[in-house]
């Protein structure tokens, strides 16, 4: 089990390096550089602020400076937000954002499997139809339309939750349940189909044949042999939604991660993007990780043991 | 009539599809008594399985219907029972085997808690006590250390393995009626041998009646006290194994016994097959469903589904030759000698 | 039929001695046995039969044509700005009403559908197609080859694709090919995922496993044998990657990096016009609407193909739901 | 004599009006009830580095003022006396007693530290020495800008300057404490010092800002009674319209035009002052990342005609399209603001100094003539032989809107086809147009000040807009009249107002007819008050959330 598990660490370890590398050239690619956006016309103070941050070194020397700030876990100062350390914004944003995030997976996964089991165990019903043709919808709407119009109805109309800020519980139902919405249908529709694959297999037969009661055969048998392939893809969708989304973030007004991305790749804040982006390829490695020791507890076969 | 274990009267079960209605089952009448074996034979496709799977009724009603007739256990009437009745007859009177071992067990959940699933659902039995029960049935069916064996999961065993502890768990709750769907069919024959072995010694230890489906006649003529040969839906010929093997009357049966390699030295004769296929159930035939296959085809047979001519001593054959009126005489192609079954003493 | 009762057993004697005479031809007495057909025109057919699948082809073949012809045919040029026409609503006139600066909003969704239409077919195929082909190495080759592409996979997947989606924009410029070679860029990781997972399960399945050993070189395995089994799958992935495309370029023009102007798209004019949805709402509805149709057809279209491809799934949703009728009004279960 | 009688006239007018104000509201220096607005958060609070308006919102209420501005004119805060002296050269200004939050006084020192760190190319022109100073040729001590003494500091010009306006709005600037803070300054609320109407009490980035009142502010006792602020941040239109609608907020500081159309008796108009327009390519120059290289000749031939340019000019109508495509921008045939005072105090300068040479309504007839005889001078028989000329623009929705009409309209009167619409995000398009990687580029240039001559500062040979590269470009601007130049810097030493604005707008009228730089519209906003909130008020080219007199209804 070490063995593995150190093999894994090497893996991830290479894959962070991998990432961190590669985006550092990219965005040195990228044309313009983050001062002259500030003042556009001041060329003599984006000179003057590219060599206070030593970015007229060298390419390579940058990027080994870059690195040793890696290894010691400092991401160095913003650019274009001058006196924010990036360590200092990801420790007071990514709590938010991964609070959002982990209240929608907490409303939405649960939800959508509980609707993708049900819709399949009572297979042609209203609530199968209704299901399926929800998340056809659901899927068409863009995120973007669907937050402002959920924003006017309950907020502004109805006036059940306050439509902005990040003040109380109160605050996050709203951004919580627009984005728990697609976690639901997604999760209903795939669940469904995979309750419906194990359905087919013989060690239900033999279940059924054993006499005992229906329920112990949908849950003992099929759920906990359906929800297995549920789990792979789970660790990607963790660490997409920690990260934040952008458009509920940018609706909602609320301080999370998702905003900094976006404004840090269009205002070239290169030390402010590198620090985000190896961040969430932690978390990502982080939940692949897990996510693959939780299957082998499940699924005997895989177990690494 | 005397009180038989179970007995099916005029079975019809048909199944809805999108493109009509398949009739599996078209009017079929059995019955098994304590402690016997009855064989059930066909080609696949002809309503075997789905014959038994109605027995326990574990075809989900939608698709499947019970159209007529009626099965007969301790005096009930099961073809008419709710499901929820049915579960209690399920595991605890009658229990069932299937075909393929490597799918027929949870693969993520240990032997041992799926077998005490099964006590547990019909008796009052603690945990303990469960494993008692479950490590002794897996002695029962030979298998070695069973200890371990309740702690292993399925993917840890071959075939022939968990073909014993699908055994063992069936007879957990000492069912009287075990039903055997090709049990041995997916397993090589030296396995075949043991597992068939292990079923008759438990049918004499607990005194469980069996009902042995497969289409391989070896396999059959030494587990089967009595046999019924389906064929498109219906059992065309049915009696002791003897009647079956040495005096067969119907033109099929002639046909499935002719297609088995025989053990006696010299080298066989060509052997026989029947030509062309089973009738599509879709739109089953008018007449007798082996009209088109048959080589004495009469017109009555076209036009006329055959009656059950009882030939004495419970042999019951399916074909108009039998009828008196039929002048055609016809003797069974193959003249069949004692050694057919090897170990069985002809009467 | 009387019933005559002879050693027991009750005779049908209404037969007559020509009813015993053998049959003159036995070839002649042949079994109704269902036509087998070969695999593809079956598909075909049992699309045909299919009302839904009709039904969406009918709404993908409206909005193409449309798309085709009414700019053609329009009596405005859809760049063409008329201020006495300003922020008209749907009328005779402008069936779609026209925007702030008194453009056709007909002609635009039409102009708009074209491109949307363009870069989602397309957006969403080449990257598809990189993701096969990438997926299919890496699953049938396995080993080191799989490991290291997939963890190629997940470096890009871990990399914002705006970055890739900027970079390409500023070098390509704002022309459609630059946005679908940017789509494709940052599409094709997550086709590649789901493919390689396919071939991994069909990988050892016996009829794999027989023609190899009949020699069979791995590429004609992989489109032969294995794509015919997915096919349903991946039709089902395709349809709803093509609106996934829509809009990420709708996306991207959210953010300004979309289609260089006059040209518009269908995501560019509901993004436009989900920020008037509530005075002039003609501008945000239209658009949208076109936009729900073309997913919802594409959508439908999709389940339809896979059920086509494999029935087993169609027959059951189709049966089920007849079944629940039943329980309901006939018999308890 | 006379210039002397006038400036001390101008200076009791101010005294004199802020004591107006002053009598008028009396309040409590605890002050009561709270506001929420929408704004957008400040780029950084860092003094020295920071450059943007947004910055200058959150400084006016944190900092005390020298003089501050408001609605319009300004009136003196920590500004005890100004005194001239007679050759109108030397400032010397007195200040009153004032602390920090912290206890510590204000000094004179303060401002003379604040003014040297804001020095630049263009405002060090003013002071002695000023321009030797940014370019490092002297020392801060030859500076004309000095404290004599704790309460004292004078200002030296390099030369009697008459549009220097001596109400400088400038805050107090503690040396030791930048130099202690260093790259933190302004980071969090705790790294800034506070002697303005209110205290920084939270900056959650991208989220909100909390301010409470300042009891130990100069004025706190007759100004700035709302006690708590809350200044929401937040860039997405539904997102603010939702919260203004639910009532969680009371002021939209800036507001989309979506808004406006829902909520019309709540919005308020404020002109621009921030001038955007076309500017032309003629150099056929650009720097390609490392040296100088010239671009495709016939398009720059095209773009250095002149009549080409008329013609461009006069097929827009700007009155009709303005309106149209930027709701809140007005249409522009001048350079220098409809609002900047003219010869006398309640004239206009456009009104006291015409100008035609850009028509509001544009004039197709005229259009076709121009660009017929640009065909002939370039020997071109037709429009469609044109080549290809970049139209460069920012890809924000208004932007795009307005390159996609002025094309339509140049299509339609002119039968251009030949105009191609380039879209570059902001950083890219900026970074082309320092670089003059671009044949038409959609200027915007916003003035920090109402006088003529803060408009005309961009076009100084050496200004900051047309000395594109101090490194060395083979020219020295875009835009280079030696004539123009002289103008505006004569006028600047011209204390006569009358002769001065006369010189602006002869400059003015050099510019126009140069048609390098053809103005397009004025660039204003609309912002949204609710009924809670009365006494708010915006102005074009003051920075600053002006809630000096406002109050605010439970």
């Amino acid at each position: 089990m070490t063995k593995y598990i150190i093999k894994r660490l090497l893996i991830s370890l290479l894959t962070i390096w991998a990432v961190a590398t590669v985006c550092f050239f990219l965005l040195r690619l990228l044309p313009g550089n983050p001062f002259i956006l500030q003042n556009p016309l001041d060329m003599k103070n984006a000179e003057k602020m590219m060599a206070y941050y030593g970015l007229d070194r060298p390419l390579w020397e940058q990027y080994l400076s870059y690195l040793d700030g890696l290894i010691h876990l400092d991401f160095g100062y913003s650019l274009t937000h001058v006196g924010r350390s990036v360590n200092a914004v990801i420790a007071q944003y990514f709590p938010i954002t991964a609070q959002l995030g982990v209240q929608a997976l907490l409303l939405g996964m649960p939800l959508g499997l509980l609707l993708g089991i049900l819709s399949a165990v009572r297979r042609g019903g209203g609530l199968d139809y209704g299901c399926q043709l929800s998340s056809v919808v659901l899927t068409a709407i863009p995120s973007f339309v669907l937050a402002a119009v959920m924003q006017l109805i309950f907020g502004v109309y109805l006036k059940w939750f306050p439509v902005s800020q990040w003040l109380s519980f109160r605050h996050t139902i709203l951004p919580t349940l627009v984005l728990s919405i697609g976690v639901i249908s997604g999760h209903c529709r795939s669940m469904r189909t995979l309750m419906l694959e194990v359905g087919r297999q013989d060690y239900l037969k033999t279940a059924k044949a054993k006499g005992v009661s229906n329920v112990r055969v949908v849950v003992f048998h099929q759920i906990r042999n359906a929800i297995l392939p549920m789990i792979t893809n789970m660790g990607l969708e963790i660490a997409g939604m920690l990260m934040g989304s952008y458009i509920i973030e940018k609706v909602f007004s609320i301080p999370g991660l998702g905003a900094y991305f976006v404004n840090s790749i269009t205002g070239l804040d290169y030390t402010m993007t590198l620090g985000l982006v190896v961040f969430q390829a932690v978390i990502v490695v982080a939940a692949n990780f897990i996510v693959d020791l939780l299957y082998g507890l499940i699924d005997p076969r895989v177990r690494v043991v | 009539m005397s009180e038989h274990l179970l007995e099916v009267k005029n079975l019809h079960v048909s199944f809805r599809t999108v493109i009509g209605e398949v009739k599996a089952v078209r009017g079929v009448d059995f019955y098994l008594d304590r402690g016997e074996t009855l064989g059930l034979v066909g080609e696949s496709g002809c309503g075997k399985s789905v014959t038994v799977q109605t027995v326990m009724r574990l075809n989900p009603e939608p698709p499947a219907e019970i159209k007529e007739g009626s099965i007969v256990y301790q005096g009930v009437d099961i073809a008419k029972l709710s499901d929820k009745e049915m579960r209690k007859y399920r595991g605890k009177e009658f229990s069932m085997i299937f075909q393929d071992a490597m799918t027929s067990l949870n693969p993520t959940t240990r032997i041992g808690k799926q077998m005490k699933e099964m006590l547990q659902a019909h008796r009052k039995v603690s945990d303990q006590e469960a494993r008692e029960i479950c490590i002794r049935m897996l002695s029962m069916v030979g298998l070695p250390n069973p200890e371990t064996v309740y702690e292993r999961f399925p993917h840890t065993m071959s075939g022939g393995q968990r073909q014993r502890v699908m055994i063992a768990m069936a007879l957990s709750c000492n069912p009287s009626i075990l039903i055997a769907d090709e049990p041995t069919t997916a397993l090589d024959v030296t396995i075949q041998a043991q597992i068939l072995e292990v079923m008759n010694n438990l049918k004499r230890e607990l005194n469980t009646s069996i009902i042995f489906i497969t289409h391989n006649m070896g396999v059959v003529a030494r587990m089967a006290d009595r046999l019924a040969v389906m064929y498109a839906g219906q059992i065309i010929e049915s009696g002791k194994s003897e009647d079956i093997f040495y005096r067969p009357k119907h033109p099929y049966t002639w046909g499935l016994l002719g297609s088995m390699p025989s053990l006696k030295g010299e080298v066989p004769k060509r052997l026989l097959s029947i030509p062309g296929t089973p009738p599509d159930l879709f739109a089953p035939p008018k007449g007798c469903g082996f009209a088109s296959r048959c080589e004495h085809c009469m017109n009555v047979c076209v036009n006329r589904v055959p009656p059950e001519y009882d030939v004495g001593d419970g042999h019951k054959v399916r074909c108009w030759l039998l009828d008196p009126r039929c002048k055609a005489d016809v003797k069974p192609p193959i003249g069949r000698d004692q050694e057919l079954i090897p170990g069985k003493e002809a009467e | 039929m009387e019933k005559i009762k002879k050693n027991g057993q009750l005779y049908d004697d209404t037969l007559t001695e020509e009813d015993f005479s053998p049959v003159p031809d036995r070839a002649a007495i042949v079994d109704q046995i269902r036509p087998s057909m070969r695999y593809w025109p079956e598909v075909g057919k049992r699309l045909m039969k299919n009302k839904m699948a009709i039904a969406s082809l009918t709404v993908l073949a409206v909005i193409v044509l449309l798309a085709i012809f009414v700019p053609i045919f329009s009596p405005y040029e859809y760049d063409a700005s008329n201020f006495l026409a300003a922020k008209q609503k749907p009328s005779w006139a402008h069936p779609f009403g026209t925007d702030k600066v008194g453009r056709d909003m007909f002609t635009r969704v039409f102009v708009g559908t074209r491109t949307s239409l363009l870069i989602g077919v397309i957006g969403a195929l080449i990257p598809y197609i990189i993701g096969m082909t990438i997926g299919a190495i890496s699953g049938w080759v396995g080993g080191t080859v799989d490991m290291v592409i997939m963890r190629v996979v997940d470096v890009m997947l871990c990399i914002p694709s705006m970055i890739y989606m900027i970079l390409i924009l500023v070098v390509l410029g704002g022309s459609p090919v630059s946005l679908i070679v940017a789509l494709a860029l940052s599409g094709w990781m997550g086709s590649a995922r789901g493919f390689r997972g396919r071939i991994l399960q069909f990988k050892n399945r016996e009829f794999v496993l027989a023609a190899k050993t009949l020699g069979a070189r791995p590429g004609r395995i992989i489109i032969r044998h294995i794509l015919p089994n997915i096919l349903g799958n991946m039709a089902v992935g395709l349809c709803s990657a093509i609106p996934g495309a829509i809009f990420a370029e709708a996306g991207m023009s959210y953010i300004g990096l979309g289609i260089s102007p006059p040209m518009t798209s269908l995501g560019q004019l509901s993004t436009d016009g989900v920020a008037v949805f509530m005075t002039e709402f003609h501008r945000f509805f239209f658009p949208s609407l076109i936009i729900s149709l073309l997913i919802f057809a594409l959508f439908m279209f999709g389940n339809c193909l896979r059920d086509a491809l494999d029935p087993k799934l169609r027959d059951e949703d189709y049966m089920a739901r007849v079944y629940r009728r039943m329980r309901k009004g006939g018999r308890k279960a | 004599m006379m210039k002397r009688v006038l400036s001390l006239v101008m200076a009791l007018a101010m005294i004199f009006t802020a004591a107006a104000a002053m009598a008028e509201s009396t309040g409590t220096v605890e002050g009561s009830g709270s506001l929420t607005f929408v704004s957008t958060e400040p780029n950084t609070l860092n003094m020295i580095q920071s450059a943007s308006n947004l910055d200058a919102d959150v400084f006016y209420l944190t900092s005390a003022m020298l003089y501050r501005p408001y609605n319009g004119s300004s009136y003196p805060e920590l500004a005890e006396s100004c005194v001239v002296n007679e050759t109108n050269t030397v400032y010397t200004y007195t200040i009153k007693d004032a602390v920090y939050t912290d206890g510590s006084k204000i000094t004179a020192a303060d401002f003379v530290y604040y003014l040297i760190n804001k020095l630049d190319a263009t405002s060090a022109v003013y002071y002695k020495n000023g321009v030797k100073y940014v370019n490092g040729e002297c020392t801060v001590a030859d500076l004309g800008i000095y404290a004599v003494d704790e309460k004292t500091f004078v200002v030296e010009l390099e030369a009697a300057t008459a549009d220097f306006d001596p109400q400088l709005e400038i805050y107090p600037l503690n040396q030791a404490f930048v130099e202690a803070k260093g790259d933190a300054l302004g980071g969090t609320p705790a790294d800034m010092m506070y002697s303005g109407p209110y205290v920084l009490t939270e900056w959650v980035y991208g989220s909100y800002l909390t301010f409470t009142k300042n009891p130990t502010y100069i004025n706190a006792a007759d100004s700035f009674q709302i006690k708590d602020l809350k200044m929401i941040h937040s860039v997405d239109e539904s997102g603010r319209y939702a919260m203004f609608a639910a009532g969680e907020v009371d002021l939209m500081v800036t507001v989309g035009e979506s808004t406006v159309e829902q909520i019309p008796d709540k919005c308020h108009y404020n002109p621009g002052s921030a001038i955007q327009g076309l500017e032309f390519n003629t150099k056929g120059m650009y720097f390609d990342g490392s040296t100088f290289a010239p671009r495709d000749p016939a398009v720059t031939a095209v773009l250095a005609n002149k009549n080409f340019r008329m013609a461009l000019s006069y097929a827009i109508n700007r009155d009709l399209i303005v309106p149209v495509v930027n709701g809140s921008g007005t249409a522009s045939t001048r350079v220098i603001n409809a609002d900047v005072v003219g010869n006398t105090a309640d004239s206009k300068f456009v009104d006291d100094y015409p100008s035609t040479v850009i028509p509001g309504a544009g004039d197709e007839a005229l259009a076709k003539e121009y660009m017929e005889k640009a065909l002939a001078e370039l020997g071109y028989k037709s429009v469609s032989e044109l080549p290809t000329i970049k139209y460069l623009t920012f890809d924000s929705n208004m932007y795009r809107l307005t390159a996609e009409v002025l094309q339509s309209e140049w299509k339609r009167v002119l039968g251009l086809e030949c105009i191609q619409i380039e879209l570059k995000p902001v950083s890219d398009a900026v970074m082309s147009m320092v670089f003059m990687d671009y044949d038409i580029y959609y200027q915007s240039l916003t003035s920090t000040a109402d006088a003529p001559r803060s408009f005309l500062e961009f076009w100084i040979t050496g200004g900051s807009v047309s000395d594109v590269m101090q490194a060395g470009a083979p020219f020295s601007s875009i835009y280079s009249d030696p004539k123009f130049d002289e103008l505006v810097k004569n006028a600047m030493y011209e204390f006569d107002p009358v002769k001065r604005n006369a010189m602006m707008a002869e400059a003015e009228q050099l510019l126009l007819e140069s048609y390098i730089f053809v103005p397009i519209q004025w660039n204003g906003n609309y912002y949204a008050v609710s009924d809670r909130l009365q006494g708010y008020v915006q102005n074009e080219s003051q920075d600053g959330i002006m809630i000096n007199y406002a109050t605010v209804t439970e």
